[in-house]
């Protein structure tokens, strides 16, 4: 630390927000394009084997070669996107849905409704997560409701216990009690004053967790929840991949690279909102 | 000439918030900096220590003691501020960290300029409070256990702590009632006498002015509109705006209502 | 209730009240009781550290009093909380000494403006600040205060000290309350805003009627603005009178010497 | 005094057999019992009925309520049952994991903490420069890339090709260095964000401009004034994630061999070993209660308002 | 197991093994990772001759029954306990007691009523009458051990080559020779026996150098294992199969011909061609073809491809209609069930699935945790991967019985066919070998003549070790016998 040189208070280098954002919509217009191209024209069928053709190296016909049943990687990457991406959306934003009020109630409120709530926290965090899959899918059957769900259960903890603790603080300041003075009901005051506060912290937690739940989706769906085989999945075709790490290791990159990418794309529009919440950002004239 | 300030202005994304200002003080000065609300007397301030809020950018040339402000290395602006030129800030509360208590602040200011005795560090800033009417007990509090003027008062109570050749003092008695203000600025001019330093003094209280100051300028919409020796400027001031501004101040009572040039001993 | 400390028909009326910090040895507001009738301004000077903003932030209950009652027309809103409160919320309210705590630093000027309309104010009939719309109300808002309209569009840090100083007069006069109380409103302001500004409390006072609890340190702004005042010491009401008798010459020592230094 | 730790003490056990209740019924709402584990009918010759006998015999069909109960007579006496599977008490088989497992989440701690804290600190302080964006760019690739995958890698790299550190078992410090290393790394990606995120919001405060003014060195504004300011997030989410660290890091334990609590458990919720299950559960409970109690003190710590705000509740 | 450590003390020979379970207690009578007895420590009174895949003499020297129900069992005589006691018929008596003891599952298939022991004569006398004793005395679950010892579960005290000098459980275990052996002590001074279930991760430990061999490495890494100078694998079938359990309470399966068009649809080759790489054979009948008792099946005896199974359909009344096969206007269309932990099943399933598609059967897969359970509970299914010894001891009566029996734990698919039932139940009172083989047989084939269930493959077991340092490896068809007195270095 001391030998580096630190710049004075805030002299950055030049930081444009307009990039990043357009490299994001682009970014996101590509993998829309590419899934509506895999739906429209369909070379591959993505559950088709061919036994004798697996494990093919890229060729013009299997331009990422196959896999270890013989099917066609790239379809299987397109179509898994539509899946992956979208349960796992669907999954984080229940966890949102139910995080963030949790944690805005009960570090607004104290007293004994934070208490009651973190303790139902952390009963939730004693459990193995799966054992809650185990269970809702014994229960409830499969089915994405049922994927969510569990993902809901394991997840919104750490949302919830992440927006206290920064409503725990904020609440102290003066703008808080002047909103209370001035008749805001509680839902107004954590919406209006204190969500924006909170923005930042989560979108940051949003946009890394957003991997981990491609990756527990893909073992959630090993005992039966979330997409069943052969839906083409990326956390799925990840874990298939495992016995190929040294003879085809590209077969782990592919939906590798596939999660890195979506993840970095929910990392810069995480960012760039993150930018926008962050009112004191530094922007050189 | 400690400190001059050539043709500094201040700019915004979209605007130019200062405008071509121009300021000097001179060494073991008491200079006041009056003028409209918003017209930029604090950014001016700041932009001396190169403390502006990022998202501002200030050009032009600072001169402190001969050498330019704007073209000096992090690290020399660093050995700069806090020694030889310290800050009263107008958001008193931000002058301290929460989670500090206010003898921490004091203690960390004097040993990071050099001063190794615990004893006299804790020595000194009982006394430096004390100097500005303050118990040497809230030492021991964290900032948000103090009413404004306290926290006012003991933000003023550090900067003084080290005599600095140059002070700036924005707004630095808003919190404080007549009494206590009274108090701290006979200790800054006291403490002026002793070490000959500087002061640039932003006010809107018209009295502290006429009382201490020896040179005056006026800013409104981010330019000086008059600068000259106080007596120059309250007796015959030029600029409509200044013309104004003395005429807005608040008089008190029968006692004083003709009491504008009274001066006091 | 003392005789002395009444107003006809006051607006609000405190009566004994105590608060006392948690490690404090004594209580920073200690035994305090006025009341302030409609259209009254209370004037309360005091030395730095006496207690009057303990005291204001008290009779908005963001603190809550040890003991006294806070009479609000005829509700004891001491003991009130929560939902029995807020119905009372409307008819109080507060400028911060220190405008920037005051102000959410993620929130534009504008969005801070227009909370107490939007959670007291739909059901009132504001005279002075009638709703039009949401901009036109926030424009009027400001043009009161002497801000120019675009700050509305900035967050607090891109405003000056004075400039956020009448940002939250003009939010705390927007709903036209009964009683305001003023925490060192213009302590930062130039001269002529802030004679601006009182001029306007003090029309909007003669004109609808509000009631002040003025703090200052600014004896000629309190004179100004004050038909009665008090002066605090200590946590204590140490003496109280009409704003013509500050010079009479029976006033305590103390105000004396507040006076003298001026 | 002694009342305050009382009624601590209450509501921890209040709150544990609360857990222990939940997961009991929870447990027991999966499908599937230890029967077929139990009569290992892979390889030995079992007929219905046996199954049913045992069954009938082990309490599984009495009503819920009634195994809780006996399951709570036995919890109170301390006895927290013998597994299914290996007929050993179950705190015993746990508490013998338990120091593996603890190790290893230091380790992976130790290596968070070396890499988060720089990284994260050094893309707020240089936000925007090439620092800042490799720091997303790894802890993106940290937040995609399985574990396993991970320490496979580092298995390749450091077991094999270069070097020969131990790439399986629990022998001393070597043997730590590469799973604390995997685990470490796959967990600071979060870290390092939030830290960054968290920092920024700490270098934009008044009181960071005061310590400049002031002369301060940005050394010490950032570790004395900023650092302590932006803890309180990454705290949180340490605290979250540690229960999750120490159960969730089978795939670490199964790929090098390290005889943790995580294997044990999955193992055991794979055969419904129930004691075992319950008595992991009834640990993490406790740590997760201690833990996130830690937390909500360090709060405390890092912020004194609050801790001066609740003794004035207290009054 | 470090290079250096073992250069500089050549003195000691050390053979490290890495095995592809792990367990945290050693307990031989209930853990069922069998543990002690594969790593030499314990030894059962029966094993099982690897080459004839007989019963044959191990502790016992020999056995006898009549009637199937009293058992008369003749210890051998100069076996020693590793602590240097002898073994006697008290001792196994004390041994076999704690087994039932302790094992709910050794009480149930032992099936022991009382033991009386007398000098090296041991008197066993079961509930009923019960063939196949001898042979299921060949579980490790019934090995002899010194039950005086104070800590069985962390240092069981067998009577095998080496004995148990630290356990971590979990992880490893330390073992050295003991020099009492009554077969002759093992070259080998000392024996490392760990744990690995990463099957990538035991392959990169061999090739690390970090252990010598390696039980079912990574069967994709094979190739380079083998790139490796000096590198050995071997593999072996099993008497495990993968097979393809039918729901023959669903009205479609019930249908013979449905059941031989889905038989005729596996393509076994295929799979084990690639799925296992080689590595497994294809399984016509449930029984390892090397088992004494397994039929012998006419290459004719059944056909396959698409287009028999297509036949089939037609013959059960099928028709393929807008691409699938349609009968009475209703497709026919499968659930089949899988579940993740055996690899190789969810693979199957969805070559089977894809396969099935191309002659427009509609096929959904659901994959499931607790295979038995699911099975057994609900019976919303229609086939299901599923494997499973069929003769782990070299007896066909477990399998039988468990799978086709009508009371049979593992009768998933629902079978109550009389016939079959009279010959297990025939087979289950019957005492000599020779006749009990022929009845096995006959159950096989009447299995597959009715397709009661199909099987897939045998998959094999693979090891993979130093062939220049490593001597006398054997890899065994039961997967019980593996640190042996005969494993050397060179
Ligand atoms: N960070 C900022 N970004 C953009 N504009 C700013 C920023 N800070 C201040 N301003 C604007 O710059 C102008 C000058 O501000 P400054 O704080 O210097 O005023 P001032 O003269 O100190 O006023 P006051 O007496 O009210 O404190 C104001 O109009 C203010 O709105
Ligand atoms: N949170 C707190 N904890 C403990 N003491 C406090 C706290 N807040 C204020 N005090 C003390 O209470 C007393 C009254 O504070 P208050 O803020 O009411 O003073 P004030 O009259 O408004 O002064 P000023 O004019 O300086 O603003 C002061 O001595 C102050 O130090
Ligand atoms: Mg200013
Ligand atoms: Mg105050």
């Amino acid at each position: 630390m001391k030998s580096l040189p630190l710049r004075a208070p805030f002299a950055p280098k030049k930081k444009k927000h307009g990039w990043q954002a357009s490299i994001a919509a682009l970014f996101a217009l590509l993998a829309v394009a590419a899934s509506a191209y895999a739906f429209l024209y369909l070379k591959h069928d993505p559950s088709l084997t061919d036994l004798r053709g697996r494990l093919l190296g890229a060729s013009a016909l299997h331009p990422l070669g196959t896999d270890h049943l013989g099917r066609d990687v790239l379809t299987r990457l397109l179509l898994g996107g539509v899946q992956t991406i979208g349960y796992s959306l669907l999954a984080l934003g229940a966890a949102l849905i139910i995080g963030i009020p949790f944690g805005l109630l009960a570090g607004y409120k104290r007293g004994w409704v934070d208490k009651l709530f973190m303790r139902i926290a952390d009963g939730f965090l004693a459990f193995p997560d799966t054992i809650v899959a185990i269970v809702l899918s014994g229960l409830l059957g499969a089915g994405i409701g049922n994927l969510v769900l569990a993902i809901v259960i394991v997840k919104w903890v750490s949302y919830a216990r992440l927006v206290r603790s920064t409503v725990l603080s904020e609440s102290q300041k003066d703008y808080i009690r002047i909103a209370r003075t001035n008749g805001l009901s509680d839902i107004r005051i954590m919406t209006k004053h204190l969500l924006p506060h909170i923005a930042g912290h989560v979108l940051v937690l949003v946009s890394l967790d957003l991997g981990k739940i491609i990756l527990l989706i893909s073992s959630l769906s090993y005992i039966g929840l979330g997409a069943q085989p052969p839906t083409p999945e990326w956390g799925t075709m990840l874990n298939d991949s495992r016995p190929y790490f040294q003879s085809r290791p590209e077969l782990m990159v592919y939906p590798g690279l596939a999660i890195v990418s979506v993840v970095l794309l929910a990392n810069m529009l995480g960012d760039y909102l993150r930018d926008r919440f962050d009112v004191k950002k530094e922007v050189q004239p | 000439m400690i400190l001059s300030i050539e043709e500094l202005s201040i700019a915004g994304r979209d605007r130019t918030i200062v405008d071509s200002v121009s300021l000097a003080v001179r060494e073991g000065e008491f200079m006041a900096l009056v003028g409209q609300s918003g017209s930029g007397k604090s950014l001016l301030s700041q932009a001396v220590g190169r403390l502006l809020p990022p998202n501002l950018h200030a050009s032009g040339r600072i001169l402190f003691e001969g050498s330019d402000l704007l073209e000096r290395g992090p690290r020399e602006m660093r050995a700069l501020r806090g020694s030889r030129i310290s800050y009263i800030f107008q958001d008193y509360q931000g002058a301290f960290t929460p989670f500090r208590s206010i003898g921490g602040h004091f203690d960390e200011y004097q040993k990071v300029h050099g001063e190794t005795s615990k004893f006299v560090r804790r020595a000194k800033a009982a006394e430096a409070l004390e100097s500005v009417g303050l118990d040497a007990a809230l030492l021991r509090r964290y900032p948000f256990q103090l009413s404004g003027g306290q926290l006012q008062r003991a933000a003023i109570a550090t900067a003084l702590l080290l005599s600095p050749r140059l002070l700036i003092a924005d707004e630095a008695t808003t919190a404080l009632d007549s009494v206590s203000a009274h108090r701290v600025l006979e200790l800054l001019a006291r403490k002026q006498a002793e070490t000959g330093c500087a002061i640039l003094f932003i006010t809107h209280d018209w009295r502290h002015v006429r009382r201490y100051a020896n040179r005056l300028s006026v800013m409104q919409e981010g330019r000086i509109v008059e600068s000259g020796g106080k007596h120059r400027i309250l007796d015959h001031p030029q600029h409509e705006y200044t013309r104004k501004l003395i005429e807005a101040a608040p008089v008190l009572g029968r006692s004083l209502k003709s009491g504008l040039e009274e001066e006091r001993p | 209730m003392n005789r002395e400390y009444t107003a006809e028909s006051p607006v609000i009326a405190v009566d004994g009240l105590v608060r006392t910090y948690a490690g404090a040895d004594r209580p920073a507001v200690n035994g305090v009781s006025f009341a302030i009738g409609r259209g009254e301004c209370l004037g309360l000077v005091g030395e730095s550290g006496c207690g009057k903003s303990t005291l204001a932030r008290c009779l908005l209950r963001i603190e809550d009093a040890d003991s006294g009652s806070i009479l609000l027309g005829d509700t004891d809103i001491a003991r009130l909380n929560g939902r029995k409160l807020r119905p009372h919320r409307r008819r109080i309210q507060i400028v911060f000494q220190n405008p920037t705590a005051a102000l959410n630093p993620k929130l534009k000027v504008a969005d801070s403006l227009i909370d107490p309309y939007e959670q007291l104010g739909r059901d009132a009939k504001l005279s002075h600040f009638a709703y039009t719309s949401r901009y036109a109300y926030i424009r009027r808002l400001l043009e009161a205060v002497e801000l120019p309209a675009e700050l509305a569009g900035r967050y607090p840090h891109e405003l000056s000290g004075g400039q956020r100083q009448r940002a939250t007069i003009a939010r705390a006069i927007g709903i036209e309350p009964d009683v305001v109380v003023l925490d060192e409103p213009t302590a930062s302001l130039d001269v002529i805003s802030q004679g601006a500004v009182l001029d306007l409390l003090t029309r909007l006072r003669t004109s609808l009627g509000l009631s002040y609890l003025f703090i200052s340190h600014d004896l000629a702004a309190v004179h100004r603005m004050s038909q009665r005042i008090m002066v605090m010491r200590g946590g204590e009401i140490v003496d109280r009178f009409g704003a013509d008798d500050l010079f009479a010459e029976e006033r305590q020592p103390y105000t004396r010497e507040l006076i003298s230094i001026f | 005094m002694f009342r305050i730790l009382l009624r601590k003490f209450l509501e921890v056990f209040v709150f544990l057999l609360f857990i222990m209740f939940v997961s009991f019924l929870f447990i027991r709402l999966a499908p599937g019992d230890p029967v077929l584990t139990i009569l290992n009918v892979d390889e030995l010759s079992v007929s219905r009925e046996q199954v049913e006998a045992m069954r009938e015999e082990m309490g599984f069909n009495d009503p819920l309520l009634i195994q809780f109960g006996n399951w709570l007579l036995d919890f109170v006496r301390l006895d927290f049952g013998s597994s299914y599977s290996t007929g050993q008490p179950v705190m015993q088989t746990l508490l013998r994991a338990l120091p593996a497992t603890a190790e290893l989440t230091f380790g992976a701690l130790l290596v968070m903490l070396l890499v988060a804290l720089p990284l994260g600190s050094l893309s707020a302080v240089y936000r925007g420069s090439w620092i800042d964006t490799l720091s997303r760019m790894l802890s993106i690739v940290g937040a995609a890339v399985p574990s396993f995958w991970l320490g496979l890698i580092l298995i390749d790299l450091f077991g094999v090709r270069f070097g020969s550190l131990p790439t399986m078992g629990r022998d001393g410090f070597a043997s730590l260095i590469l799973p604390s290393l995997t685990l470490g790394l796959a967990i600071s990606s979060v870290y390092v964000r939030l830290l960054r995120s968290s920092l920024l919001d700490s270098l934009s405060q008044e009181f960071v401009r005061s310590a400049r003014a002031r002369g301060l060195s940005e050394e010490r504004i950032f570790w004395l004034h900023a650092l302590r300011h932006s803890l309180p997030p990454v705290i949180t989410v340490f605290g979250v994630s540690l229960g999750s660290l120490i159960g969730g890091v089978v795939v670490i334990e199964v790929l090098f061999a390290y005889p943790g609590i995580g294997k044990l458990v999955v193992d055991a919720i794979r055969q419904r070993d129930y004691p075992l299950i319950q008595g992991y559960i009834l640990i993490m409970a406790v740590v997760v209660f201690v833990v996130n109690t830690a937390v909500d003190l360090s709060y405390r710590y890092l912020n004194p308002e609050m801790k001066l705000k609740e003794k004035e509740a207290h009054r | 197991a470090n290079p250096a450590a073992q250069a500089s003390d050549a003195a000691v020979k050390n053979v490290h093994f890495l095995y592809n379970f792990s367990t945290s207690s050693l307990d031989p009578h209930v853990d069922s990772s069998y543990v002690p007895l594969r790593a030499g420590i314990t030894e059962t009174l029966v094993r099982l001759d690897e080459d004839n895949l007989t019963v044959a003499p191990w502790l016992a020297e020999s056995w006898n029954s009549e009637d199937g129900q009293h058992w008369t069992i003749d210890l051998r005589d100069n076996v020693t306990f590793q602590n240097g006691k002898p073994l006697t018929g008290d001792s196994v008596k004390a041994s076999l007691e704690r087994a039932l003891k302790e094992s709910a599952a050794i009480q149930n298939a032992l099936k022991i009523d009382t033991i009386e022991a007398e000098g090296d004569k041991l008197e066993i006398t079961t509930t009923q009458p019960f063939p196949e004793f001898a042979s299921e005395l060949v579980n490790p679950n019934t090995a002899i051990i010194d039950v005086s010892e104070p800590d069985i579960v962390n240092k069981p005290v067998g009577t095998g080559p080496f004995k148990l000098d630290s356990f971590t459980p979990g992880s490893k275990l330390e073992l050295s020779r003991y020099d009492g052996y009554w077969d002759g002590a093992a070259p080998l001074d000392t024996v490392t026996f760990s744990f690995n279930e990463d099957a990538n991760a035991r392959s990169l430990a061999l090739k690390s150098g970090q252990v010598d061999i390696v039980y079912r490495p990574e069967v994709e890494s094979l190739e380079s294992l083998k790139a490796i100078d000096g590198m050995v694998v071997e593999s072996t079938s099993t008497f495990r199969v993968h097979q393809l359990t039918m729901n023959m309470e669903r009205e479609s399966i019930k249908d013979l011909n449905v059941r031989k068009a889905l038989d005729a649809l596996i393509d076994r080759q295929g799979i084990v061609d690639t799925i296992l790489l080689g590595y497994g054979e294809p399984a016509i009948g449930p029984f390892l073809p090397s088992l004494p008792f397994a039929p012998k099946y006419g290459s004719a005896a059944s056909e396959s491809g698409t287009d028999a199974a297509v036949r089939y359909l037609e013959e059960a009344g099928y028709k393929r209609e807008n691409g699938a096969m349609t009968k009475n206007g209703r497709p026919l269309k499968l659930t089949l069930l899988t579940y993740s932990s055996r690899a190789d099943l969810p693979l199957i399933a969805q070559v089977f699935q894809s396969d099935a598609k191309q002659i427009g059967i509609e096929v959904e897969i659901r994959q499931i945790d607790t295979p038995e359970e699911y099975m057994a509970s609900n019976r919303d299914w229609d086939i299901a991967t599923y494997s499973n010894l069929t003769a782990p001891r070299g007896d066909a009566g477990y399998y039988l019985n468990a799978t086709y029996h009508p009371t049979g734990s593992l009768n998933f698919s629902g079978a109550e066919d009389p016939k079959l039932t009279a010959i297990i139940d025939e087979l289950n009172l019957t005492v000599d070998p020779a006749k009990r083989a022929e009845l096995a047989e006959r159950a096989a084939n009447y299995v597959h003549d009715n397709v009661m269930n199909s099987f897939v493959l045998h998959p094999g077991t693979i090891v993979a070790y130093d062939g220049r340092k490593i001597k006398n490896w054997v890899t065994t068809r039961s997967e019980y016998y593996m640190i042996t007195n005969k494993l050397d270095v060179m």
